[in-house]
């Protein structure tokens, strides 16, 4: 039986023989964004889960600090700031089992970070070294994503292809609110639902696409609406609020999992640093607003909880702190070594096997190379390249 | 050599045969796209594949190629082979992030450790009377794209080798089908097809000492054609086959300008910018001292591809061959 | 006041604090599609628009299978039938005023005849001369459009731009069910609320995407249901009920002249033909379904209708069949002649002016065809060429 | 002449002028994009332009490109002049289709009835250490589609000039913006620009006797560099700056070449399929007779455009060039 046969195909009959349809209700998403920190739902969550999100939301906020000096001081080319969004991002990464692949925009290196890969690889691309400085295969990441919303179809291929191999694999992939504009967006969705993919999508909506606030960007009642349009449950969560993120993605892995399909998950956080360094987020928002968002940090909400419970103390939280500064010493330390790059490796990954024309152009720059090394250094000025 | 009979088979017959024989011998292969399923393709290479494999083997997808080949990345990403099937030329073009963004530059961003064995086959180029957007020639795009392989058949079985040769590929490749080729027939003998040779050879269809015509599928018909009546005007011409748009095969190619002293490119594919532009460059570069004449171009016009009723006009025929080996300065030799 | 302020703009504001967000509701489609003939609607329906609806559906079957007999002739390079979705093709022409446009896809010709472009020009392109044989501007009618769905955000743009002008212009844009999954069909939306451009959308569900069944094109519970993504309405309609479509389209055009942006209509219809004449649709489907269909008529559907209601008697309808056959004597005549198509034509719309490049390349066929016309004709066969 | 003092800009800043100077002068030009309005843009060009003419004139989209790309279309068919910007290159590519599809052939297939007066501004190259996807050179695409126009600006006078004459074109304009000389500066006067030339026109940036290096956008300076430099090695060289990639300025590049006799292509993109074989085969198809080397080609490799830390060692500079003037076959001179 083909994929396609599992699931019950709609196929509109000729009115007036009208068959009725999938029931939309239950795809829509709730009119409130789901909640746990600060509700009676909080206290049926697990102390140990909630401990485990605290330490990782605080080393993931220590990483993005430790990564946007690192840029002031021009170790890093450029650095997209998560900051007020490492929920969002942790969670991502903590719902995976093992086998489970995660697929990272651009500005997600904290979930790639969470999911196990090293700290500096996951900042090779940041870093002005080679595009991907992680093996995929071996974490199961794909590499960071910037154009934006193409590693959409990406996940969903992969999660298709591992359920026709028979394989217990889950895909989540993550986009921005901007991301949901484009067209790959939309045909990821599509071909998610048809072929009832195990994929989770999962939007974090913070706001701003660089200087663009959401309501230039959708006029929908939410971008979890979308979803039903598509076949699939949309879902609106906080995304503030790591146990509810958490518990929500869990749940649409469960799914996934379990054969139900792709689910779409709409996180409401806010990207509370400028788009990256580069930008300078006052020509297009108030500090007041920034500040609102602030009193709803993710850090400070969990931190609320674990403390009102008594699952943490003053003892705890500082081990937390602690934990994150060695992380980040030891990023600083590995940071401040420049990487050695080989210029030769510029032909070796193109193909299998390099073109012929790639062999003479690979002689080319080592005859360069040889001739700069042999008078020293580069005996004409190169200013005109910077 | 097996004995069973020479038959004669289309291109589009050798091709199914190609992607039948793939995903016989190999589990991975898996072709998805528009209409492959029941209907077989609109040209009908897919045929009888869902039937044989199964739909999850030959999968028709929802209308979006980005998405099929969006798709068809995270397939190869989890080790599957993809071949994809793009409709028509100019509705590859929707996928033209994917191809250039991630499909020609996965292996190398990530050193190697994620290689996409993938095959992107697109009818390209006109001759068949088809309305706008059905006829265009799109291989210069490809060309200019480090990081795929862009191959095209003249011959079936050419077709059947080039295809196979593109599916055991470890790299994307484009694989670009000459419509109006997908009827011509050749003896071809599907039971004991030629072995499968690896991609960026070219071929001396016809050897000659007077010049050589440099081209590559739906054109190389028309350049045997011109050169049998170039007999009439006294030339000998030989014709190339590439066969291999990249890689190039600068040997093939450079021997046999070294040998006639004169060349003209043959193709459908406007001429500016188009691979005429490359191909005469790098030829001079190689053989500069070997020329009589500068390498000249016939291609199609710098137009937008023209509706059925003119395409006779747009698109390069013996005539306008001839005109071109006739310009390559013949009084200089004398 | 820009077009974005007039708007209520939608931002999420941090939670706690959640701001109620458009509601859905009005949004989303009735789970039924809408119909007026044969329901006690019906006797509210204007008889003169019936009688109109029921001229045009006459003429435009029969258009249908006069351009179908052309092709077999040999006088068109391809004709994409839309019989059996007339009522459709007819309504979208008749709810458009003078001034607005409409956006048709390769199978609207019916549409853009009804909107009255000679029906000899509108099958200029079908017929293998050159690709749009109409003004554009003269009838505000797009030329056909062959790549799926990119003529959605042309329609957007272009009553973007009549919005800006203070023009009173609505846009009809019409698309397949296979269309909807191009990522321009998403984009085309997302542009046309967030701008609250005056554009409907009309989704020709007609059950094919050539070969491809809408099971394998969406999971969706409708088509229509996409339009709530967007922060449209979506609304469905029984496609083949000619008073249904014709009262749903004028209702999304009134609302977009009203200012109250754009309307994603699906209409559920068949397609009774093949896809083209090039297509063999035994390959993907039975006949007892397409018999099914045929029951559900849309000329029948309207016939019965005015006849029960005395609105028509034998002679009205022999009346309508006249006419549509005097169209298609007409149509047959003309489409005998040879079009005279003047090669050199290739170079003179490429750009305003030629290029230096597109002169000589003028200069070269002039000289080619002068030397042919010499020779009597061709000297060497052009066989390879076709 | 005007009298006000002729002060240093940016290119960044002739463009802003440009944008501005042709919305004052039309109420139907239009900008749109992502970031063009509070933000100004990524790059700054459109800084103000919302503030003084408002949101509907420069708009803030949708991140979509094809959708900025399709509705600028149709803001067109009603006769607007939208001015398009792209964020980087490589996003530009989800719009191919669009741009192909329809803006190139919009007039060709109404038979001029729909001219579609729209200009597309692209940043493109490297040397501004981009991660990837930030540093493409996609003019080959362009140039290998008929019906564009696709115009790059070397100096400051020339962005203000040819941006004018690229929105006042009735044609679509594809305009790339060297991304590494946004922030040059040059002596520029934007109370007196220039007057707006016609597109097409190439410039001879410097006169010399021994080759002809051909060159355009963001190599115009490093040739500049190397001419300089190669003074020490006793050659004197001329530089022509294309400034328009089509139309093609055969008269200005010929006459250089004739008079040279050497030549090389300089630029950025890579070289297989690159700009640089089209017009190093159209000067040796009417210079033949002039040259005394093949023309050669100095351009980026055949490699997806690589990481800020090796990008010195992919993008031509003065080193590379002057090996390869150094290759024109000097000997064959004396
Ligand atoms: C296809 C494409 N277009 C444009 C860009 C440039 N760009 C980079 S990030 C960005 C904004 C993304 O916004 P969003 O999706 O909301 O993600 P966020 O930055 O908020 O995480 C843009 C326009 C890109 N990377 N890819
Ligand atoms: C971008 C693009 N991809 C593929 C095609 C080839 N094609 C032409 S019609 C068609 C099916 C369209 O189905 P639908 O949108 O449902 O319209 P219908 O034919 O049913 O009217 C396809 C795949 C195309 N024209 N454009
Ligand atoms: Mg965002
Ligand atoms: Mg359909």
């Amino acid at each position: 039986m083909t994929v396609m046969e599992q699931r019950g195909a709609y196929r509109p009959s000729p009115p007036p023989a009208w068959q009725p349809r999938t029931d939309p209700a239950p795809l829509l998403p709730d009119p409130e964004p789901h909640r746990v920190l600060g509700t009676e739902a909080a206290a049926q969550a697990d102390p140990e889960l909630l401990r485990t999100l605290y330490a990782h939301l605080v080393r993931g906020r220590r990483y993005n600090a430790q990564a946007t000096a690192l840029t002031k001081q021009g170790r890093l080319a450029v650095y997209p700031s998560s900051t007020g969004q490492e929920a969002c991002e942790v969670a991502a990464a903590l719902v995976l089992e093992e086998q489970d692949w995660l697929f990272p925009s651009y500005r997600d290196t904290l979930a790639v970070v969470a999911r196990g890969v090293d700290p500096v690889q996951a900042l090779t691309l940041l870093r002005g070294d080679w595009h991907t400085g992680y093996d995929p295969r071996e974490h199961r990441v794909a590499p960071l994503c910037t154009p934006l919303a193409t590693q959409l179809p990406h996940a969903v291929g992969l999660a298709h292809a591992a359920r026709l191999k028979g394989d217990d694999v889950v895909a989540l992939a993550m986009v921005g609110d901007g991301g949901t504009s484009e067209g790959d967006f939309h045909e990821a969705l599509n071909f998610a639902a048809v072929w009832q993919a195990p994929v989770v999508f999962l939007v974090q909506n913070n706001g701003f696409a660089i200087s663009v606030p959401l309501a230039k960007q959708t006029a929908a009642p939410s971008l979890a609406h979308k979803a039903v349009g598509y076949g699939m449950p949309g879902r609106l969560v906080d995304g503030n609020d790591a146990a509810a993120v958490h518990e929500v993605l869990a749940d649409a892995v469960r799914h996934a999992r379990a054969g139900g399909g792709p689910t779409l998950v709409e996180a409401i956080t806010y990207r509370v640093d400028a788009h990256t360094n580069a930008d300078d987020a006052t020509r297009y928002r108030g500090d007041a607003e920034v500040d609102t968002w602030r009193e709803h940090d993710p850090i400070l909400l969990l931190e609320r909880e674990l403390t009102a419970r008594g699952l943490i103390d003053e003892d705890g939280m500082r081990a937390a702190r602690e934990d994150a500064e060695a992380m980040a010493a030891d990023l600083r330390a590995r940071m401040h070594q420049d990487p050695v790059l080989e210029p030769m490796d510029l032909f070796d990954h193109v193909y299998a096997e390099p073109t012929p024309q790639l062999r003479e152009q690979r002689e080319q720059l080592r005859a360069e190379l040889e001739a700069e090394a042999e008078a020293g250094q580069s005996p004409r000025p190169e200013g005109a390249l910077r | 050599m097996s004995t069973v009979a020479v038959r004669p088979a289309t291109m589009a017959q050798a091709l199914t045969r190609a992607l039948r024989d793939a995903m016989a011998a190999d589990d991975s292969v898996h072709v998805l796209g528009e209409d492959v399923g029941a209907l077989g393709g609109v040209f009908r290479v897919t045929d009888g594949l869902a039937e044989e494999f199964g739909e999850d083997r030959c999968t028709d997808t929802p209308l979006a190629e980005a998405g099929i080949l969006g798709t068809a990345v995270g397939m190869a990403m989890y080790g599957l082979r993809p071949v994809v099937e793009m409709q028509f030329d100019a509705f590859a073009y929707p996928a033209f992030e994917q191809l250039v963004s991630h499909v020609s530059r996965m292996r190398n961003r990530t050193r190697g450790a994620m290689p996409l064995p993938l095959t992107v086959r697109v009818p390209y180029g006109g001759g068949i009377g088809g309305v706008e957007h059905h006829s265009d020639s799109s291989e210069a795009y490809y060309m200019a794209t480090p990081g795929l392989h862009v191959v095209t058949p003249a011959t079936v079985a050419d077709a059947y080798g080039l295809l196979r040769a593109a599916i055991a590929s470890d790299d994307p490749v484009v694989f670009l089908e000459p419509k109006r080729l997908y009827w011509s027939k050749d003896a071809w003998n599907p039971e004991d097809p030629a072995p499968v040779e690896p991609i960026g050879r070219a071929v001396v269809r016809r050897s000659g000492r007077s010049a050589t015509l440099i081209t590559y599928g739906p054109s190389v018909a028309v350049c045997m054609e011109a050169a049998e009546a170039a007999r009439a005007e006294g030339w000998d011409l030989e014709v190339v086959d590439l066969r291999s748009l990249v890689p190039f095969d600068d040997e093939t190619v450079c021997a046999s300008v070294r040998r006639t002293g004169r060349a003209v490119v043959v193709h459908e594919s406007g001429s500016f910018g188009g691979p005429g532009g490359e191909i005469a460059a790098r030829v001079t570069e190689r053989c500069f001292h070997h020329l009589e004449a500068p390498v000249l171009r016939v291609a199609g016009f710098d137009v937008p591809y023209p509706p059925p009723m003119l395409e006779r006009h747009h698109l390069p025929g013996v005539d306008r061959i001839l005109d071109a080996v006739g310009r390559l300065q013949w009084e200089a030799e004398s």
